[in-house]
């Protein structure tokens, strides 16, 4: 830990970078790096056991060496789980979910991410009368498992008819994603100096005009965090997919589901991580590219004091 | 060009009250000025002005109309924030066009407008910057182009011109006289600018603590203070304060005594009669004590600091314990260290009570 | 038109096969299959259910040959296929555990696909060969022994995977071979305090838990396919576990007889446990769908269709009365032992509730992963039973 | 008193209420109404499917009387308090040197956060697998002949729950990363330069300054923590089913236990209540708090 | 006690050069003061010499130590920041202390050296607040009081007065004057009140658009300009330019004609020879204009604005077109549309080149 603080002191964020290229060499600095390869190590075993398991066959996985290097390296798995593996009648692989995944993530996201943001915006700055208890009780409902209250909410989607539809899937995701996006974005807003709201409002700025043109633009950050969140949780949704969006909409998760869960039936463990990676690979292009919207300073020039 | 009123306005933050029923007429198309030390609750009194504050108590009109509860939208308001509250996303052409857009202005009126303001300003060559990428002062330029493109009923300015130089400060006073007689609009203007009050203002209010302590013309506010803590906080170097008392009543007339001084006081025109023996405070500005020939002295001092101002200069005198600031033109300034005797002008001296106050 | 919409749990490469069977058969009675699988029971039964609470049920669900569907049949949200039933003289060819649960108050609920047993014996013949063990054991002492001639010769004596229904299936296993059919009876049907509290019952938790002695130090956890890999890697002598495991064996190309061996019990007149699976119909008036439920029912429970479906499920069929010359040797031995009414044995959950299984099943592992004395845990099942 | 007389309702806060309607609505039916249902449920005998009988407070004696559930209770707070710390520690900690301009920020970044896309069924075989001692870290580096290294938590009783933890921060803490590398990104630069020139050393200002400034994102993230403590299921099931025998059950677990495979959804419902009861009772004086201090920092409700 | 000399400096941001080439030597002990148009690059100077900004290319050296590239905190330097930067989360207290504490101050001295700075600048009762419960001109103090606290060896002051009123200003600007002549530190000041320049600047360095225009003392600078623009840019109101040419030397004496306005030159301390003929700009203070009896005028005008400033008053005339402003003793002002005559003293002008507008 003493290498690791000493290694913060002398590296900071806005350091003038030619002054960084002189201090890359500084023990400091290495301590840094040490901590974040260790920490790398320390996220990507997993990752590695994964990925050298998936192309193993299965011969090798059951001698149980889980660390060795595949004998016989076969890209097999992956085939087999992205177009072959079965997932009931269809031997299809994990493909069959992929555009339904889409259609679902895409518009979720973004209506409860609206919707987070809309709900956190009117909580910090326009602080309606009752909505910080309205607010304390959607945070309660965060913590509810979902599956208890399962039969209500299929009784009432069925009774609008958004069982079983797009827009039911939609709804659901957004409903049970608003809690935290409201928090998120709340939380975020309150890091925001008061008076550029105040200047806004002297500007004639309604509602929705300083939620649109100044609160969004300033909430990039903070919309990458949520973006996370929800692209990951609502692409690795598995419950809610299968019992809302009907048959014709089944996301990837549950052929993923389908590969890889098994009572009695064998387990191709290859198959499994290959698939497992797959489906994956969406949030972790989402987390790559999203780097580049994490910006510093949104707020700097904003305020003088 | 709306009146402003303010009725018995109590606001608190946290625990403390900040401004106690305040009062406050500003006519029509006046341009007030407020004045007042640091921290005495101007910000306060502008933002409650806008309906940026919720009023604890009291009540708000702008041209007649209650506002005490309008929205800010709604108040006809342009504002400067004394900490700019720029939008950082935007660059400055689109945080000087907000407003205007908001209010669907149409787009080559928007353009004439930001086109205006910015030459004003001399923000041409910005527009595009993001406020991050601009300096202190040209921030402050920029807090001020957003409020003056739109042609409010009433201006609220918070100290607006406090880091730009002189010479723009000067150019843009002139330019915003000059607004303020074509717009006709109302404006209340916070400054530490003795010179931009004085130039400025139809009327100064000086605020202490919350309070309004007096309200006049400039040269009212600047030449009879209403009382010491007034006739103290304008002018700089600030007046000069004897303690005294006042003698008895000679030739019909009364002076002022106390220590190796004495002032005719023949023209002073009393608020109320004299009461000789009273305890008062004598103060006179720099600039009517003058540096004369030993002759028609009032007093003698000796020199302890010479200050040059460039036009002029200060010149610091010990007067047996008292200290004295005297203005003197520029190259005429004594050396330190050299014994001079001073004229003190009685036409314009003002009286205080040494107890209350107030003027006398 | 007789479209059938079926929710199953059959998901992986054998029960893609097994399923596809069924399927063809379906079809080629004039029906259309419509396949929605959705991996694990408690998902697919999730799913069944609020399909049905949504109003937009499937023609078919798959449950457990079980207690598990009787609270939705107590609802009435499910069909009868009496008519099928009585047409294919299902009370005469089925066997009674399995009648006990599709037939409810008169009525049959469920059509019963195919018939797993949970306790089997897998052993590798290598290993048995290197602890010079000659044969199966037929005995509790002779099991014991070749445990013991195991773990001198340096292999893990039994494959076990330390999850609770693995270590309930065991115990299972035990009491319905070591206690017998009637302690077994005694304890899960009626319930009966004085067998509970009994002498024999008592060493059948013993012997139990003397198992665990025989087990590797990594078994907490396991899943049942890594315990058998154990096996087919010679690692490992003995696994109990149901006949679905012969599909791992199978995929490491090993068979029955040759590289692994396998034995329903212990000894000849060992019981057989029989489970399964079923499907159930949720109500429907919609006459197609009625007439798609009764056609499921009538091709499923055909010989030739349960056939082929038990070859790829690596179960057995739910009747006997039919051709075993392509099944595999368990399955062959399995389907002999069914012969014998005498031997079959419903499994646990036949008998109790889930909510009561559950709870036998959290004693079970409570006492196999604690030094809880086995007084305790009479005493615990005792008042489990009783709901 | 002068704050008695109640402030006339605005017209502009008109579109802030509407705005706030599908926020009053999902609180309303999603949550007040389903929650409702579910606490009526719980008083019930329902099992597999909801009866409406009254049974009083049955399941909860029940409940209450049923080890598993006091057992699941403990586990959950030890969980809970190590996950959430482990967690806040782990992701602040690397935030922070993710902050310090590093090469190949974008690569440690996705690093970092790719547990938290991949689907416990998966990721925690791969955790049984790496844990147990039969076959994977233990028995690895005993074989580099440290023969007494000794690393068999996901077989102990004891120390199971650590297994689960380690294996639940390692998906986590990505996350808790991102949303602090969102807060240090928003704060002012300027802040920065005076605490350098002050000659403050970077970690004091990160422990005096920075870090209270991300309160918002703490709490942020305090809660988001909370809601998977509360709600811990996967990792358990994936890695341990629960056990070494009931070692590390967990309340979300026996909730679904009996909602799905015990098929007693009164006894889930009456658990899932008591958890919501516990956790109102955790949060209700940290938002009521918050509340209060809301109100004194922006007095008169600035605005 | 340290001097400060940058060479050759050359500062971007983005992609335009901020500073360019600048050189700049302050001595040991001096009080430097910088004074130049809002963003011609004078906090972008404070910065680069605290080390907060990467230089792009020449030399910083404080006390002879070349630290272009040292740490902030190794180059002993104190700093009021423009915009504050005060540590949001800390109290005032702590913010005064935080630097102190992390030294490891003594925990007696902190508190008296936080006391000290807290009541010179009137911050003691606010030391628990939090910046957020501040006025403007409270954390303008803090800010201050912050850099004061420190010891450094060159401090640095960015527009540190500008938010305070004139009163506070003054005393502020006097204990600074002290605490200079205590701590003997070098001190760059940037300020835009000219009050401030003269009094507390050893020298003045005044900048335009990132190059130093004039580096000198006070009445150096203020008297005897360099060029144009610094005549300009000091003086409230600015200098007065008169465009003309010089005359034929007559009598020994060269004299500058323009449009009905000759001025004797004869005083003049010409750099280089007058040129009779050439093109130039005579500038003349207001003060140096007085409004005479019509004997002695040089020049006669309209009076079209009158802009009283408490003290005096500026005169502002018509001249057949030229604008000249003049100060004038309170209470002497004539009135607008009144003809009057001025006088200008030839003593007091300044001579600049009409085409390369440097000091002739
Ligand atoms: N990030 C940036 N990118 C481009 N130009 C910048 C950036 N930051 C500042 N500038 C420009 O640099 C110039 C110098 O800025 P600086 O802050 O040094 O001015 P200044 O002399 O302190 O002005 P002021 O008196 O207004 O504070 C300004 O013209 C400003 O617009
Ligand atoms: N949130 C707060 N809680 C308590 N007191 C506050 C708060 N905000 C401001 N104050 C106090 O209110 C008083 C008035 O502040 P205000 O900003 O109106 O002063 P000001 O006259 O504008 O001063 P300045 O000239 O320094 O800008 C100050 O003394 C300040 O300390
Ligand atoms: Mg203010
Ligand atoms: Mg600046």
């Amino acid at each position: 830990m003493s290498t690791l603080t000493t290694g913060l002191s002398a590296a900071r964020p806005a350091l003038p970078s030619r002054a960084r290229r002189r201090r890359t060499t500084t023990p400091a600095r290495w301590g840094l790096y040490a901590f974040l390869l260790g920490a790398a190590a320390f996220f990507l075993l997993p990752l590695y056991v994964m990925l050298i398991t998936s192309v193993k066959p299965m011969e090798e996985i059951r001698l149980g060496n889980l660390f060795s290097l595949p004998v016989k390296m076969t890209l097999e798995p992956w085939a087999v789980a992205w177009a072959g593996a079965c997932t009931g009648l269809q031997c299809e692989g994990i493909r069959g979910g992929f555009v339904n995944s889409l259609l679902i993530v895409v518009p979720s996201t973004a209506v409860s991410i609206f919707l987070g943001a809309l709900n956190g915006y009117a909580l910090s700055f326009w602080r309606p009368r009752g909505g910080q208890w309205l607010f304390g009780v959607l945070l309660l409902g965060a913590f509810v498992p979902y599956q208890v209250i399962m039969f209500p909410l299929v009784r009432a989607f069925a009774a609008l008819s958004l069982f079983g539809t797009l827009p039911g899937i939609v709804l659901i995701h957004t409903v049970f994603g608003m809690p935290v996006m409201t928090l998120l974005f709340r939380n975020y807003y309150a890091s925001i100096p008061a008076e550029l709201f105040k200047a806004a409002r002297i500007d004639g700025g309604g509602f929705w005009r300083i939620f649109l043109q100044l609160m969004l633009p300033m909430s990039l950050p903070i919309i990458v965090v949520a973006v996370i969140m929800q692209v990951t949780g609502i692409w690795n949704d598995f419950i809610l997919g299968l019992v809302f969006a009907g048959r014709d909409h089944l996301p990837m998760t549950v052929q993923l589901n389908n590969v890889i869960n098994t009572t009695t039936g064998e387990r191709l463990y290859n198959v499994n991580m290959a698939a497992t990676l797959l489906t994956s690979l969406v949030p972790l292009v989402i987390y790559l590219v999203s780097g580049r919207w994490f910006v510093r300073g949104i707020a700097a020039g904003a305020v003088k004091g | 060009m709306s009146s402003v009123s303010i009725h018995a306005l109590n606001i608190r933050l946290g625990a403390a009250p900040i401004l106690e029923s305040l009062d406050l007429q500003v006519r029509e198309g006046e341009f007030l000025v407020l004045l007042g030390p640091s921290g005495c609750g101007k910000s306060t009194l502008l933002h409650s002005i806008a309906g940026l504050l919720d009023v604890d108590e009291g009540r708000i009109e702008i041209g007649g109309n209650d506002v005490t509860w309008a929205d800010p939208k709604d108040r006809g308001i342009g504002m400067v924030f004394q900490s700019y509250a720029l939008y950082p996303t935007l660059n400055v052409e689109r945080n000087l066009s907000f407003g205007l857009r908001i209010a669907g202005v149409e787009r080559h009126e928007i353009q004439r407008r930001v086109q205006r303001a910015a030459s004003m300003l001399q923000l041409d060559s910005l527009l595009d910057r993001k406020p991050s990428q601009l300096s202190g002062g040209q921030r402050q330029r920029v807090a001020i182009g957003r409020a003056l493109v739109r042609q409010a009923q009433v201006f609220l300015f918070d100290e607006p011109l406090s880091n730009l130089d002189a010479k723009l400060r000067a150019e843009l006073r002139r330019e915003l006289k000059q607004l303020h007689c074509e717009l006709g609009s109302t404006m209340i203007y916070v400054t530490h600018d003795q010179v931009e009050a004085m130039t400025l203002a139809s009327r100064i209010a000086v605020m202490r603590a919350g309070r309004i302590q007096q309200i006049g013309t400039p040269s009212q506010v600047y030449d009879t203070p209403a009382n010491l803590f007034v006739a103290g906080f304008l002018g700089s170097p600030s007046m000069n304060f004897i303690d005294g008392e006042l003698g008895p009543r000679t030739d019909d007339q009364v002076s002022f005594i106390a220590h190796r001084l004495q002032v005719p006081l023949g023209l002073y025109p009393f608020l109320q009669c004299p009461q000789p023996g009273r305890k008062v405070v004598l103060g006179v500005r720099p600039e009517h004590l003058t540096l004369q020939p030993p002759g028609e002295a009032s007093g003698h001092g000796t020199v302890t600091l010479v200050e040059p101002m460039g036009s002029h200069a200060i010149v610091w005198l010990d007067d047996h314990g008292r200290r004295l600031a005297v203005q003197a033109p520029a190259g005429q300034e004594p050396a330190p260290g050299a014994k001079v005797a001073f004229h003190l002008d009685p036409a314009r001296v003002s009286l205080f009570d040494h107890a209350t106050q107030q003027r006398l | 038109q007789t479209r059938a919409e079926v929710i199953h749990w059959w998901t992986s490469g054998g029960e893609s096969a097994a399923v596809k069977e069924l399927a063809a058969a379906y079809k080629a009675a004039g029906g259309t299959w419509v396949d929605s699988a959705v991996a694990g029971g408690e998902s697919a039964r999730a799913a069944a259910i609020n399909r049905i609470v949504g109003g937009n049920p499937s023609t078919a669900a798959q449950f457990n040959t079980s207690k598990q569907f009787h609270d939705v049949i107590d609802a009435g949200l499910l069909n009868h296929v009496d008519d099928v039933a009585q047409k294919n003289h299902w009370d005469k060819l089925l066997p009674a555990p399995i009648l006990n649960s599709i037939k409810v108050k008169g009525h049959y609920y469920a059509v019963p696909v195919n018939v797993h047993m949970p306790a089997w014996f897998w052993y590798s013949k290598t290993a048995f060969d290197m602890a010079g063990i000659k044969e199966e054991p037929k005995t509790a002492e002779q099991l014991f022994a070749a445990l013991d001639k195991l773990k001198a010769a340096g292999v893990v004596p039994l494959a076990f995977g330390g999850q609770p229904w693995q270590e309930k299936l065991t115990f299972d296993a035990l009491l319905a071979h070591l206690g017998g059919a009637d302690l077994y009876l005694k304890v899960y049907r009626d319930r009966d305090q004085k067998a509970i509290q009994s002498e024999a019952f008592k060493q059948v938790l013993l012997s139990f838990k003397r198992l665990k002695a025989y087990v590797d130090g990594g078994a907490a956890g396991r899943n049942w396919n890594d315990a058998t890999s154990m096996v087919i890697a010679g690692k490992a002598g003995v696994q109990i576990m149901g006949d679905w495991a012969k599909g791992e064996f199978q995929a490491a190309r090993q068979t029955a007889g040759k590289e692994f061996g396998c034995f329903p019990g212990l000894g000849p007149r060992s019981p057989y446990i029989i489970a399964g699976d079923v499907f159930v119909f949720p109500k429907t008036s919609d006459p197609n769908a009625i007439k798609a439920q009764h056609l499921l029912a009538a091709t499923i429970t055909a010989p030739a269709a349960q056939v082929a479906f038990s070859n790829r499920k690596g179960s057995i069929p739910i009747r006997t009365d039919v051709d075993a010359s392509a099944m595999d040797v368990c399955a062959q031995q399995g389907l002999q032992v069914m012969k014998d009414a005498s031997r079959h044995l419903p499994n646990p959950e036949m008998l109790v509730s889930p909510d009561i299984a559950g709870v036998l099943q959290d004693i079970i592992t409570k006492y196999w992963n604690t030094q809880q004395p086995v007084d305790e845990v009479v005493k615990a099942i005792g008042a489990a039973v009783k709901g | 008193m002068n704050r008695t007389r109640r402030r006339p309702v605005r017209l502009h806060r008109w579109a802030a209420y509407t705005a706030m309607l599908p926020m009053a609505a999902t609180v309303l039916l999603a949550y007040v109404g389903t929650v409702a249902w579910s606490v009526r449920v719980s008083m019930s005998s329902s099992r597999s499917l909801p009866v409406d009988d009254f049974v009083g407070l049955a399941q909860y004696s029940r409940l209450f009387g049923s080890d598993r559930w006091l057992l699941s209770l403990e586990n959950v707070a030890l969980f809970g308090v190590l996950f959430i710390g482990a967690c806040l520690v782990l992701g602040f900690l690397l935030a922070v040197c993710i902050d310090q301009q590093v090469a190949g920020e974008g690569a440690l970044r996705t690093v970092f956060l790719y547990p938290y896309a991949m689907s416990f069924v998966a990721t925690g075989l791969i955790w049984q697998w790496m844990l147990n001692p039969e076959l994977g870290l233990q028995a690895s580096v005993r074989s580099l002949g440290f023969e007494h290294f000794h690393f068999d938590w996901i077989v102990s009783q004891d120390k199971v729950m650590y297994a689960v933890v380690l294996a639940a921060v390692w998906q986590a803490s990505g996350l808790v990363m991102a949303l602090m590398l969102a807060g240090l990104r928003g704060i002012d630069d300027s802040l920065w330069k005076a605490a350098r020139l002050d000659g403050i050393p970077t970690w004091r200002v990160y422990l005096n300054i920075v870090l209270p400034l991300l309160g918002p994102s703490i709490a942020t993230a305090v809660v988001l923590l909370s809601v998977s403590v509360v709600k811990v299921f996967d990792v358990v099931v994936a890695m341990t089913q629960g056990g070494p025998g009931v070692a590390s059950e967990v309340p979300a677990k026996f909730i679904m236990d009996h909602l799905f495979g015990r098929s007693n959804i009164g006894l889930a419902s009456a658990a899932s209540t008591v958890l919501l009861l516990t956790v109102l009772a955790l949060l209700a004086p940290w938002l009521y708090a918050r509340q209060r201090a809301a109100r004194r920092e922006a007095p008169g409700g600035a605005r």
